[in-house]
């Protein structure tokens, strides 16, 4: 069970990452609580992949033995990307919203109501 | 395999055919007209044509506004629509708020309620 | 009242989510605990990488293999989500530019 | 081997590249000028609709099509050296993905024929194209995908795209409010659905959906499965825009341009298409669908009353549209939920398919009427200059075609009988009534609000003194509405080509997952 520490870290970075999304009232900060639970959840991807005692799975200069999974790798390397195209968009949008409101509070961001 | 050319569609309860329907309604409008024909043929221009709006005599170009339209009925449902603009906040935070209550929601109702066959 | 409940709500992900991180099993026990950090339970798909990638695609790299290789055509659609991003921030910020309306 | 039996062997890998071509490109061929561009951007559009019909023809015809890429042959879904796992990315398209890339290459050119008009003008129009094929693209993978981290990239193309469209019209600021609400709900969905693929990844060690639908059976349904299966299942009820998550479907609905609101409104309609394809194909075998299916219907409920009350109340005519389509997702929901609670019990044959076709065909009907809705509702604010229902009056005076579609996409989105929004909703009544009568009552309720609302719009809005001097929109704008009035008479009064084409295949798909199961992992044909 205490094996599985990377894995429980990966839950609490989640759990942050959302509290920073309901609770806190700056539009930059709930996009930082977006990208950590983006950062969570590419973690837990790569820790799935994990063989004990793996290498990582490239032949040059391999001294043999188990590999760890190169799936997971290469989806995070995916999601990652995918991940920074996301925070550019939001944070653009902030910037466009703190010009027009003079605010970035989320109680005074709402215009659209009801 | 169906005939996709055939308009009449059948229901476990019953079958339905536009055509047939455009066909009654059709005849409906014939029949009013008939009885339109069949009305008084004294009336004059003037005699029952002025325009009343609540009782009020309204010239021909009041327009009641959109919100306005309804009005009983929100006033009826006053209670049910307060609670509505309560939870319609427009906040970012409550909308992920939501989310993540309709996610516990559904975990536990899976979790009591035979998710797991 | 919002905290209250929203604590709740937070409760139940924190321990669902804990659960998905400890895994001591199943809820009926039918299946023993199903991903242990370190010793997957299944790897057929990803052995099948390691061990065809450096014939079937020439590089010693594995990942290399499956990002532009048997999994490439997700390559292609994170470089449509740039696209859109950089699409998209030019959209937005397009009156900051100083571009006509 | 010629161009004809290239595009056929290629059919749904080509029905994502062309889109994407044409959107790589836009910017650039916007270089030669706009008239240049909108005939590109057009002919693309309407090839890809070409594409999607030829995909619903071949898998009327020939089954379930199966595509891998850099397989060879293209449809070797299992190498043999592989032990029986599919290793590559496998595209499969069965009688609901067809349908759905054929309502989101539909609007897409329905929507592109419009925006020649009522975009004109305006600034940046190279990326407004190009987030538009895009946006196609993003719909088009949704559906025809059957790998669940290349649906993942799909959503985050849609979301960001549509995302990006909302704000085109900054409208002080108000757009991009809008957007950047749909984008934080729309990412963190997404997340929650790659954590979902994480955990399934790291229970069966596979990404496709039939292989883990397959593995899921043998090892038995666990723990966290459900988590999983909550995850995507709620995550795929907020992008489509059920009741407790549906916050941000008025703000983007109602701040993007006309001709968005309706691309947006069936992206999200290809989210619940992948509500669907999850529940039947991926889970539909292991979970316990009856419990699935109640949670779809109780969501389907709360959606259609909450949607269409809260309407009533609006006086922006787009936001009151887009609460309506809240509403009607709701119907949706409520059908299909049905055939999900009776699927493997002998209530399924008697109505349980038959509220799925319902559901389903309800699914088309709304990308005509509510697309046309929307349309009329950009025209609208395209003369007007607002969208303030209390500002507007009397546009039936001049604006006399605008008027009629309107009124063609009001009744029939209220199910008057000879447009095609009755005969889904009989169906939907007919059907539901024999699981829960309850249920068909509310259905009749929210039909007859919705009714109302529509009536108040056409009362304010068009009936009443002249008070603008405006002249008709644009040729290319009727053009948009008139194709979809077309079809909404069309399946109003034939609606079993529709069902028999489309919705029928769609339906009995969706309820098979061990053809679907089969079809890929039998090795391919």
């Amino acid at each position: 069970m205490i094996f599985n520490a990377p894995f429980i870290s990966v839950m609490i970075l989640i759990i942050f990452g959302l509290y920073a999304m309901v609770f806190r009232r700056n539009l930059i900060k709930v996009v930082i609580g977006l990208d950590i639970v983006e950062s969570a959840v590419n973690l837990f991807i790569v820790s799935l992949g994990y063989v004990k005692n793996g290498i990582a799975p490239i032949y040059t200069n391999s001294p043999g033995g188990a590999m760890v999974l190169p799936t997971p790798q290469a989806l995070t390397l995916t999601s990652i990307v995918i991940g920074v195209a996301t925070s550019a968009m939001l944070l653009s949008f902030c910037i466009l919203i703190y010009r027009y409101y003079g605010t970035l509070d989320t109680r005074k961001v709402r215009r659209l109501r009801e | 395999m169906m005939n996709p050319f055939n308009p009449s569609i059948s229901t476990p309860s019953g079958i339905w055919n536009p055509l047939v329907w455009i066909l009654v309604f059709l005849l409906s409008l014939l029949i009013a007209y008939v009885i339109y024909l069949k009305g008084e043929k004294q009336r004059k221009k003037g005699m029952q044509e002025e325009i009343f709006l609540s009782g009020n005599k309204a010239d021909g170009n009041t327009h009641i506004k959109a919100s306005n339209i309804g009005w009983g009925y929100l006033e009826a449902m006053k209670g049910y629509y307060k609670l509505m603009r309560d939870i319609h906040t427009g906040i970012i935070n409550d909308y992920v708020g939501w989310f993540l209550g309709v996610l516990a929601t559904m975990l536990l109702i899976f979790l009591f309620w035979g998710g797991v066959r | 009242m919002r905290n209250i409940l929203m604590l709740i709500v937070f409760l139940t992900i924190i321990s669902f989510f804990m659960y998905v991180a400890i895994n001591p099993g199943d809820f009926n026990s039918q299946t023993g605990e199903h991903f242990v950090f370190g010793s997957p339970k299944f790897t057929d798909m990803d052995n099948y990488f390691i061990h065809n990638a450096q014939n079937q695609t020439g590089a010693n790299n594995v990942v290399t293999s499956i990002v532009f290789d048997y999994r490439g055509f997700d390559t292609l659609g994170e470089a449509s989500v740039l696209f859109t991003a950089v699409l998209g921030v030019g959209l937005a910020l397009r009156l900051l530019r100083g571009d006509k309306k | 081997m010629s161009v004809w039996d290239f595009i056929i062997t290629n059919a749904p890998a080509l029905a994502i590249a062309v889109p994407l071509l044409g959107a790589f490109l836009t910017p650039l061929i916007y270089r030669a000028g706009r008239k240049t561009a909108l005939i590109w951007v057009l002919s693309v559009l309407g090839f890809t609709e070409f594409l999607a019909l030829l995909l619903v023809y071949l898998v009327n015809t020939y089954g379930i099509q199966v595509y891998v890429f850099g397989g060879n042959p293209s449809t070797l879904a299992i190498p043999p050296d592989s032990g029986g796992i599919p290793i590559r990315i496998i595209f499969t398209v069965d009688g609901m993905s067809a349908f759905t890339a054929l309502i989101s290459s539909t609007i897409g050119l329905v929507a592109g024929i419009y925006s020649v008009a009522s975009e004109k003008g305006r600034g940046a129009q190279d990326k407004f194209f190009a987030l538009l094929l895009l946006l196609v693209v993003g719909m088009m993978g949704m559906a025809l995908t059957g790998d669940l981290f290349n649906f993942f990239v799909f959503l985050e193309i849609n979301s960001l795209s549509a995302a990006a469209l909302v704000s085109y019209r900054i409208h002080g600021g108000k757009a991009v409010e809008a957007a950047f609400k749909y984008a934080v709900v729309s990412s963190i969905g997404a997340l929650m659905i790659l954590f979902a693929i994480a955990i399934l990844y790291g229970e069966y060690d596979a990404l496709n959906m039939a292989m883990i639908a397959e593995r899921m059976y043998q090892t038995g349904f666990s723990a966290m499965d459900m988590i999983a299966m909550a995850l995507i299942v709620v995550t795929l009820a907020m992008k489509c825009g059920a009741v407790p998550m549906h916050y941000w479907v008025p703000d983007g609905y109602g701040e993007a341009p006309g001709e968005i609101s309706a691309m947006i409104m069936v992206a999200s309609q290809a989210s619940l298409y992948g509500l669907f394809r999850m529940c039947f194909t991926v889970f539909g075998l292991s979970a316990n669908t009856h419990s699935l299916g109640w949670f779809l219907i109780i969501l389907g409920l709360l959606s259609m009353f909450i949607g269409v009350t809260m309407a009533f109340l609006q006086h922006d005519i787009k936001r009151l549209m887009a609460y309506h389509s809240v509403s009607q997702t709701g119907y949706m929901l409520l059908g299909v939920g049905v055939g999900l609670a009776t699927l493997g019990t002998s209530a399924f044959n008697q109505y349980g398919l038959f509220a799925m076709e319902g559901g389903i065909f309800h699914i088309l009907n709304n990308m005509l009427y509510k697309g046309l809705l929307f349309l009329t509702a950009g025209a609208i604010i395209y003369r007007v200059g607002t969208s303030d229902l209390n500002k507007m009056g009397g546009l039936a005076h001049t604006m006399k075609f605008t008027a009629i579609f309107y009124l063609i996409g009001a009744l029939a989105i209220a199910g008057i009988p000879p447009f095609n929004g009755f005969v889904s909703k009989l169906m939907i009544y007919e059907s539901v009534y024999q699981l829960n009568p309850f249920l068909a009552v509310v259905a009749a309720i929210v039909s007859m609000l919705t009714l109302a609302s529509f009536l108040k719009v056409f009362h304010s809005a068009f009936m009443g003194p002249k008070l603008y001097n405006v002249k008709e929109v644009p040729k290319s704008m009727l053009i948009a509405m008139g194709i979809l009035s077309f079809f909404i008479v069309l399946f109003g009064i034939f609606p079993n080509i529709a069902m028999t084409y489309l919705v029928a295949p769609a339906a009995h798909a969706l309820a098979d997952p061990v053809g679907y199961i089969t079809r890929v992992l039998g090795g391919g044909a």
